[in-house]
């Protein structure tokens, strides 16, 4: 008799189907400001699939005689000191700095994430050794970690994206341990015990999914800052090496024109600036969707 | 011994207290520049901006010219060689005073001479590699400084060294109280003593360096300024900013791009620093395929180097054909140099057996140079010259001292690299640059050849004028024929002040002397 | 008994929270009143609005999203949802306390208790000075019942067990001598002995003080223990309205029996709980009709087009039941049927 | 309280010897040799070798980092190889100038981030908050050595404002007693001065506060829409309170906690972060001081310096530690 | 007498207290201190107590979901406080539980489909289409659908939810059921419903129920025995009808008296408490209960009374019926 009543009940959602994930899009769609990040993340990294096909010059095409010419019909953006069309410049460069940004940002997931767990699922001595090693990363002077990572493999794209992968590999670290420890409180893991699984198979099938949230939010975010770092390292002559057309790096070149050719250094100041706007809003965005404590 | 050090130091507070009371009328040089001072003990440095400070507060015996590397007085008065080049007499200036008071004399350079002979390489690096080592070194070149009363030194060399005079010219060799570095030891390269126009005052690590008018100065008409002080701002725009607000009043190393924008205000001037540079592509002939020296023609060829002066030095500079730049006496003018000839090129590769092309490295410098304004750029040009006689040229680039030092281990395929000489003399470009005495060393490009070798080593003991330029015009044609390098250009650096600035003539050698620096 | 005035009536009051997923009237046109002195029981299942009730009559619904979007509340004659923000920061916890649900919570855990009372007081009594005003939080420490009421007023929340500081709160509540306190659950997360305890208190001082109570609670038990007059919310309406006795002894509406019935008793076993069946609507997701009819026994057609008024079937007790309507025939029948 | 400080500081020599290893290792794994970066390009292979003895560079590196840990025991940071100056001397005056500007740069950026963030999120959705949090969001996608150029052109170039690089005006120098140019002037009573000093400050504190500045803001504010819907907020409200004293007394000192973290972290990174900043803005700090050690391979030089900031940067976090304590009396140190 | 399917004896469980530069063990907090009790085949017996007195660990113990510190927990014969750790992971087929907090205990990233295979899969119980159908079978037991099964926990109600944690502990077959506060969570109208559901899954599948509770009035509803813990110890156990109509100890007396009743018309004589519950941490000498016992004596603070049975079948560990004492 009991059970019968339950038929005539008032679903509480009227959507069918829907799944944490959905939930979190529903929520991401109905936020503008994540939608416009995501809209320009997606249109960067359109640009930096087809971009070689867009652009209307290749990355190196000099033309001296054109040098430093201001915008116009045939050079949207202007040109730079080789006389290269800056516009198809930044298309180019848009792979490169969502390169660094994806890979840095995946390399120091997954080690942040591997030593992150380990730390705090299995505790004691490993998560002291663990958590100091993050301590003494967290101390280092980032930019000088950077540097010296750089200076040791020395200086290209590829190894500054290494050097902003290992930089940001305790907060990733630290972020997954502290997740791991909650996560490993919640009732739902006792639960998962309760029936005779095994710790293994909590890990993976309970813990790990359910910390995944936070993890695509700081990584959207990290993404944001790693192409700041790179840019900064570019800046420094430490990172994407000629010709590539990495942001940071022509900005940098650029500096002594802020004066005579003032579009060598604002488009691809935007360029990065816009992107990073970009990544952050989105990351923004994903918190509040993915992330319940945030919402209300 | 500690007197000396109280007494500047005593010094010291009372003109501060007066330069801060009279600021309306002091006449204040800001001088901004790109790097602090490593130490302003300059026997012990090598780097430029040590020398930019030190050759204003100490004196060498004698002078080079004021925008040339000529030999003119200087704490001596006259100079005289013997016959044979091994001994050379010098008259000192008299009634001459070391900023703490005590007196310049023989006893003096003696002491200086003594201090530098009895040093090494870490301590003295530039008295080892102008005069052959130090004391007891097989190599030696100065047997004996002796002074003959007051106001007369001897030197006894061991062998003849032609460029004796101009050695004893350079910023290093410059004379320092006896009694200030006696008693300081280290520490003297903090608050060096000395005879010249400014005595030092201050340094703040990395930020400024301040030195005041000397007012016990032998020349009484000099200096004009009351105090210099050095500023080190490392990033050129910024520095060309601090200049356009005034908080600098001179400002060194100037981008070229910056030059027609400093013609453009009123309020400034531009300097031109003569020059006395060579920067080039150094091609490693130990390096397949560099070690054809039909490749490293055709690269010589393939370059446009025309068309890099034009972009990257602004036109600001005389393209290369020779290791040294024309203002250098035993220059080779008759040189041909390597046209821009893309054709020429190809068919030398051919005859290489390169038809196809190669793939090699191109290191480009990470940091500017008075001679490489912009490595980097240059470097993405010349890829771009040489893609276009087939060869891919891939631009890598290190960090300066590791660039330096795998160049000179001869891991790179091509390099760009420059020269900027130290006291104007043949030898100090070709011998350093490209004799095989000096592979693993100043010979990045593991250039040698015997032929050379003879004719350089000869040069050095030859003591007159004429025949010793011949020998260098021969070694020129054997060097560009062989073309171990792609002499790129003779840059000329720049400089920018205020307009009321006058009397400031930059030196080839970077170290520039201000004492008849004045504002108008 | 004499007759007491009415200090509080809350009129057709509407508060609703505009979100995403449109407006929900958490409150719907509800209407009940407070006497001076009475201790008046609001009861019902969780969301059902008790909360957003007692905030409107504060002024402290949260804004936005939520908002008082009609009736009236009046008190002591004055309506407070015409009151500015000023006006009423002069009622709020000097005319209306309020103390709340949680006591672990409801405390700033960085603040000594001193400080908070300290602050309670110098709000309304402006012209008290600092050693008057200690003395009067101190006496109400005492009052509540706390031993070292000196010592207390050094100590932080943190220092305190969950009873303590439900004690501290009430003390903070009535520092200013209230003339209505409104308890909002304020033993729900307390143990029973801890409970009994505090509603104790609460007692007393309502019979010491004169202070008219309202008790919002989901535990019938409580109502029936400290309470003179019942509301009974369901879904963001008053669904009935009596005295203890009444409510207790003959409830009318469904819901009401349906609640009483399936509380176990302790004092003797029953066989089987009676249930209501479903669970309870969201807010705003049933517009039309009785909110109850998907749950009740006795719907009929009406219930489901109709939203039914409050019919007052005896002096003081209301009913939200067209069962009570006098129009239905079948009413008194079917109402006979259950009870 | 004095147990807890000797604790973390127990705590912390494990971390800082890691550290002292892990740059000791990297700083030996960057080719390039200190003995021919000191000689220059003219050195001779023997000299070299020389001066490798001499500096040590010969021994095995257990030796030296071993010998390295005794002389930091005994006080010692070892002597600079390029200007054979002992470390301990030459470093305040880099390090007093950096802390000049990174205490200045994180006070505008608490001043103004926190209260920025507590309006935002007290009107939160108003139009006050949307422009600060897209300021915000700018603020931290800008690169640093951008927002100093430009910073320089407006106002130290077309505007003549503010100085554009330096601590001092230099035709009227500061007679340096700590190195800390603010403290020198005041103490010499020297308010003229201690004006340009602040003058030199701004432009280089901006562009260094950008950051910190942005992310304190999106913290507070998001630590305070938190804090906001606590039941003790609504208390104070219940209770007749203003809505300024809820929000600055009690709110506040709730939210703050989270927000002192990223402060201290800020404070921290700002001081061996700077590098850029300096770099444009010609500022002899700590940062450049290191990195130029770097290039120069002027190993007790990095060894040190990276070890005194970390070591300021986790001392700052410990002395958040206790500020937390001091905020939060439900925090107990034992 | 036959063998109680469960048995516990000296149960305890200290949680160590660490302070100090090393983390020094300082002190215990005794979460549950020496309890001792056994469940009968196809009866329910009933935990109550207030708030910290070790229920939930008692509960979790005898699952060896957190490790007794000492004690012996016999079940079905078999002694599962001296297995291995995996052995007891397949003895979790016999015992199962369901959770007081219906929306912590379901992983949110899970299905139901997928939550109550779980344990099918873990156990190895059959093959993907019969565990299909078993987890359909047992969502229309607890009266829900089979459509329900794809949906996610967040878009079911609390009752619905307490019913998954119970089709959850279901699946394997379990014998036994520990529910820590099932029903704490939930609506008056629903917990209604949620016990209905509990009592009629216990005949028709002949289930053991220990059953922890604050409520008293639910624990009397539904057990057969009850316990009342105060502190980390049982003071007193008892049939239900026993207890509740004549409670020996004073706590128990004490706690009776304070529950409210929802009948306005009902009067006795309340005994309420003074003060606070003490810490387990440092938990008063003697009997624990001794600070706030209206029928303090001199030895209650010295020695600690042990669960006698002072009448057939009601034990109480209170001196004031300790026999020494009577004479
Ligand atoms: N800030 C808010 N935003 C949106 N809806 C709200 C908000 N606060 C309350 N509500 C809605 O108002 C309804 C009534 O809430 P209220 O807090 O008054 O319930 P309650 O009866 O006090 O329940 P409980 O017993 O759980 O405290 C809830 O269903 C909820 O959906
Ligand atoms: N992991 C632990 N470490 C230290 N102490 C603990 C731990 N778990 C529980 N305790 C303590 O043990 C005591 C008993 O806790 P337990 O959860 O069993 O109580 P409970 O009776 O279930 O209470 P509730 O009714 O609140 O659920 C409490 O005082 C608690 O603080
Ligand atoms: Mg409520
Ligand atoms: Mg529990």
């Amino acid at each position: 008799m009991v059970p019968n009543s339950t038929n005539n009940q008032v679903m509480a959602t009227k959507e069918t189907s829907t799944g944490p994930w959905r939930d979190a899009w529903r929520s991401f769609r109905k936020n503008k400001g994540a939608l416009a990040g995501a809209g320009i993340v997606l249109f960067f990294v359109f640009l930096a699939c087809v971009g070689p096909w867009l652009a209307p010059q290749g990355i190196n095409e000099q033309l001296l005689t054109d040098r430093l010419k201001p915008p116009s019909g045939q050079y949207w953006f202007g040109t730079d000191d080789f006389g290269r069309d800056i516009f198809s410049r930044i298309i180019h460069g848009a792979r490169i700095s969502l390169m660094v940004g994806f890979f840095s940002v995946i390399g120091s997931v997954v080690v942040g994430s591997i030593l992150g767990i380990i730390a705090g699922y299995y505790g004691k001595w490993i998560d002291m050794i663990i958590s100091r090693i993050f301590d003494i990363m967290l101390a280092f002077p980032s930019i000088l970690l950077a540097i010296a990572v750089v200076s040791v493999l020395g200086p290209s794209l590829q190894n500054a994206l290494i050097a902003i992968a290992i930089i940001n590999i305790p907060n990733f670290g630290r972020l997954i341990r502290s997740k791991v420890l909650s996560i490993k409180e919640e009732e739902y893991i006792t639960s998962a015990k309760a029936i005779g699984m095994r710790d293994i198979r909590i890990l993976f099938s309970h813990i790990l999914p359910n910390s995944m949230a936070p993890v695509i939010v700081a990584g959207t975010l990290a993404i944001a800052s790693a192409i700041i770092e790179a840019a900064a390292l570019g800046f420094l002559g430490l990172g994407a090496q000629a010709p590539a057309p990495e942001w940071g790096k022509m900005l940098a070149d650029a500096r002594m024109y802020l004066r005579n050719a003032p579009w060598t250094m604002i488009f691809p100041g935007l360029a990065i600036m816009l992107t990073v706007v970009g990544f952050n809003l989105m990351g923004d965005g994903l918190r509040d969707a993915l992330d319940p404590k945030m919402k209300n | 011994a500690c007197s000396s050090d109280d007494s500047s130091d005593g010094d010291t507070k009372k003109d501060n207290d007066e330069g801060t009371t009279e600021t309306a009328e002091e006449k204040v040089l800001i001088f901004g520049r790109g790097g602090d001072s490593v130490s302003l003990d300059p026997a012990a440095v090598t780097d430029g901006e040590s020398f930019k400070v030190t050759q204003n507060v100490l004196e060498t015996l004698l002078n080079f010219g004021p925008q040339d590397t000529t030999i003119n007085e200087g704490l001596a008065t006259k100079w005289e060689p013997s016959e044979d080049g091994l001994t050379y007499t010098f008259t000192l200036r008299e009634g001459v005073k070391f900023h703490d008071g005590t007196d310049f004399n023989a006893e003096a350079v003696v002491k200086n001479f003594e201090r530098w002979a009895s040093g090494s390489e870490d301590l003295f690096p530039y008295y080892g590699s102008m005069f052959g080592g130090y004391a007891g070194d097989e190599g030696h070149v100065i047997e004996s400084v002796t002074a003959e009363g007051d106001y007369t030194v001897i030197f006894k060399l061991t062998r003849a060294q032609a460029p004796f005079l101009k050695n004893i010219a350079m910023s290093p060799f410059a004379i320092a109280s006896p009694t200030a570095f006696e008693a300081a030891g280290d520490k003297f390269g903090d608050s060096p003593v000395g005879t010249g126009p400014f005595k030092f005052v201050e340094w703040k690590r990395n930020d400024s360096i301040t030195i005041e008018k000397n007012e016990e100065y032998w020349n009484a008409e000099e200096p004009k300024l009351d105090r210099v002080v050095f500023r080190a701002i490392p990033d050129n725009s910024a520095r060309l900013n601090a200049l356009l607000t005034g908080e600098i009043d001179l400002a060194d190393g100037v981008n070229p791009s910056d030059g027609e924008t400093v013609e453009g205000e009123a309020a400034l001037q531009l300097f031109e620093r003569p020059s006395m540079n060579v920067g080039y592509l150094g091609l490693t002939s130990t390096r397949p395929p560099f070690d054809n020296q039909k490749v490293r023609q055709a690269v010589n060829y393939a370059i446009d180097k025309q068309a890099i002066v034009d972009a990257f030095f602004e036109g600001r500079a005389e393209v290369a054909k020779n290791p040294m730049p024309p203002s250098i006496s035993g220059y080779n003018e008759d040189i041909p140099g390597y046209e821009y000839d893309p054709e020429k090129a190809k068919q030398l590769l051919a005859e290489a057996g390169f038809a196809d092309g190669f793939e090699m490295e191109l290191w480009a410098m990470p940091v500017p140079r008075p001679y490489m304004p912009d490595g980097a750029k240059v470097a993405e040009a010349i890829q771009k010259n040489l893609a276009d006689v087939g060869i891919t040229a891939n631009i890598v680039s290190y960090e300066w001292a590791t660039y330096l030092e795998k160049a000179k281990n001869g891991e790179a395929d091509a390099f760009l690299l420059g020269w900027t000489g130290d006291n104007g003399d043949a030898d100090n470009f070709i011998y350093v640059l490209l004799d095989e005495d000096n592979i693993g060393s100043n010979n990045y490009s593991y250039y040698s050849n015997d032929e050379t070798h003879k004719l350089l080593i000869e040069a050095q003991t030859e003591v007159d004028e004429e025949k010793r330029n011949e020998l260098y015009k021969q070694a020129q044609e054997i060097i560009s024929e062989d073309a171990p390098w792609v002499p790129l250009a003779h840059s000329t650096p720049l400089l920018a002040g205020d307009a009321e600035i006058t009397n400031f003539f930059p030196h080839p050698t970077g170290s520039d002397r201000l004492n008849k620096v004045d504002f108008k | 008994m004499g007759e007491r005035q009415t200090i509080l009536e809350v009129k057709d009051l509407q508060t609703s929270f505009f979100t995403d997923d449109g407006v929900i009237p958490s409150v719907d046109h509800i209407d009940f009143h407070v006497r001076e002195g009475e201790i008046l029981g609001i009861v019902g299942e969780s969301g059902c609005g008790k909360s957003v009730t007692s905030l409107s009559i504060m002024g402290l619904v949260p804004s936005p999203p939520g908002k008082i979007t009609s009736g009236q509340i009046l008190f002591e004659g004055k309506d407070l949802t015409k009151f500015s923000e000023k006006e009423m920061r002069k009622v709020r916890g000097n005319d209306v306390a309020m103390i709340f649900q949680e006591p672990m919570t409801s405390l700033n855990p960085l603040f000594t208790i001193g400080n908070q009372l300290l602050e309670a007081i110098t709000l309304h009594k402006k012209d008290w000075n600092k050693k008057k005003a200690h003395a009067r939080a101190v006496e109400m420490l005492k009052l509540v019942g706390l031993p070292r009421a000196e010592e207390l007023m050094n100590d932080y929340p943190h220092q305190l067990s969950g009873g303590m500081r439900q004690r501290v709160m009430i003390a903070m509540a009535l520092v200013c001598d209230p003339k209505l306190l409104i308890a909002d659950e304020p033993t729900t997360a307390l143990d029973v002995t801890i409970q009994a305890q505090i509603l104790k208190l609460m007692r007393e001082l309502n019979e010491r003080l004169n202070t008219a109570v309202i008790l919002i609670t989901h535990d019938l038990g409580v109502v029936a223990e400290t309470c003179e007059r019942v509301v009974v919310m369901y879904a963001g309406k008053v669904v009935e309205e009596g005295t203890v006795d009444t409510i207790f002894n003959n409830p009318q509406h469904p819901y009401t029996k349906g609640l009483i019935a399936s509380v176990p008793d302790m004092r003797y076993k029953k066989q089987r709980l009676y249930s209501i069946p479903g669970s309870v609507p969201k807010p705003g997701s049933i517009n039309q009709g009785c909110r109850f009819a998907a749950r009740c026994e006795f719907v009929f057609g009406r219930c489901t087009e109709e939203n039914p008024p409050l019919y007052e079937t005896t002096e003081g007790h209301k009913t939200r039941c067209f069962l009570y309507d006098e129009k239905e025939v079948l009413a008194d029948d079917r109402a006979a049927v259950k009870s | 309280m004095l147990h807890y400080i000797g604790k973390r500081l127990l705590q912390l020599i494990p971390v800082l010897l890691g550290m002292t290893f892990v740059v000791f290792m990297i700083i030996r794994a960057i080719p390039g040799n200190p003995a021919q970066v000191i000689l220059g390009q003219l050195a001779s292979k023997e000299a070299i070798e020389a001066l490798e003895i001499k500096l040590g560079l010969n021994e095995p590196w257990y030796t030296q980092y071993f010998d390295y840990l005794v002389g930091l025991l005994k006080g010692d940071l070892g002597e600079s190889m390029r200007t054979v100056q002992p470390v301990a001397e030459e470093i305040w005056p880099y390090l007093a100038a950096t802390m000049e500007l990174a205490f200045f740069a994180i006070i505008i950026a608490v001043i103004i981030g926190v209260n920025a963030g507590i309006i935002s999120a007290w009107f939160q959705n108003s139009w006050f908050d949307y422009m600060a949090m897209v300021l915000a969001l700018i603020g931290v996608s800008m690169p640093i050595f951008w927002l100093g150029l430009m910073e320089q052109w407006i106002f130290g170039i077309e505007l003549q404002w503010l100085p554009t690089t330096g601590r001092e005006e230099v035709r009227d120098p500061i007679n340096s007693i700590t190195s800390l140019y603010i403290v020198d002037t005041i103490i010499q009573g020297r308010f003229d001065q201690l004006g340009t000093v602040l003058k030199h400050l701004v432009l280089p504190g901006i562009a260094l506060a950008t950051i910190p500045m942005a992310i304190i803001a999106r913290m507070t504010r998001s630590s305070m829409l938190e804090v906001m819907r606590a039941d003790y907020v609504r208390t104070a409200r219940a209770k007749g309170q203003k809505m300024f004293f809820v929000v600055y007394k009690h709110a506040l000192k709730n939210a703050i906690i989270p927000v002192l973290t990223v402060i201290g972290l800020q404070t921290g990174l700002l001081l061996g972060g700077a590098i850029l900043t300096e770099t444009i803005f010609g500022w002899p700090g700590i940062g450049r001081y290191i990195y130029e050690a770097i290039s120069f391979r002027d190993y007790p030089v990095i060894q040190s310096g990276i070890l005194v900031v970390a070591f300021i940067f986790v001392m700052i976090n410990l002395f958040v530690d206790i500020l937390y304590g001091l905020v939060d009396p439900r925090i107990k140190y034992d | 007498m036959t063998e109680p399917l469960l048995k516990v004896e000296g149960l305890k469980k200290y949680f160590p207290v660490r302070s100090g530069l090393l983390g020094k063990h300082t002190g215990n907090v005794k979460a549950v201190d020496d309890i001792s009790f056994f469940v009968n085949e196809g009866e329910t017996l009933g935990i109550v107590g207030e708030s910290g007195c070790g229920k939930s660990t008692t509960g979790r113990m005898l699952m060896r979901l957190l490790e007794p510190t000492e004690g012996k927990v016999t079940f079905n014969g078999k002694e599962l406080t001296n297995i291995s750790k995996d052995e007891m992971r397949k003895a979790r087929r016999e015992i199962q539980m369901v959770f007081q907090d219906p929306y912590a205990s379901l992983n949110p990233r899970h299905t139901i489909e997928k939550i109550l295979m779980e344990p099918l899969i873990v156990h190895n119980i059959g093959d993907p289409k019969s565990r299909k159908k078993k987890v359909h079978d047992f969502l229309e037991i607890v009266g829900l659908s089979s459509y329900h099964a794809k949906r996610y926990p967040h878009q079911f109600s609390g009752g619905q939810r307490q019913r998954i944690g119970i089709a959850r502990a279901l699946m394997t077959n379990p014998k036994l059921i520990i529910a820590d506060e099932p029903v704490s969570a939930l609506d008056v109208s629903i917990q209604a419903q949620v016990l209905n559901l509990m009592q009629d899954l216990q005949k028709e599948l002949k289930l053991t129920y220990i059953f922890i509770a604050h409520d008293l009035g639910v624990v009397r509803h539904i057990s057969d025995r009850v316990g009342v813990m105060y502190l980390g110890r049982m003071v007193e156990l008892a049939t239900s009808e026993s207890m509740y109509a004549e409670p020996l100890h004073p706590y128990t007396k004490a706690l009776l008296s304070a529950v409210p009743v929802p009948d306005p018309e009902f009067k006795r004589e309340q005994i309420i408490l003074e003060g606070d519950i003490p810490s387990p941490s440092n938990p008063p000498t003697g009997c624990t209960f001794h600070t706030r016992c209206p029928f303090k004596m001199d030895i209650c603070a010295k020695d600690v009374p042990q669960l006698q049975e002072a009448k057939t079948g009601h034990f109480v560990a209170c001196h004031l019926y300790n026999e020494q004492l009577q004479h």
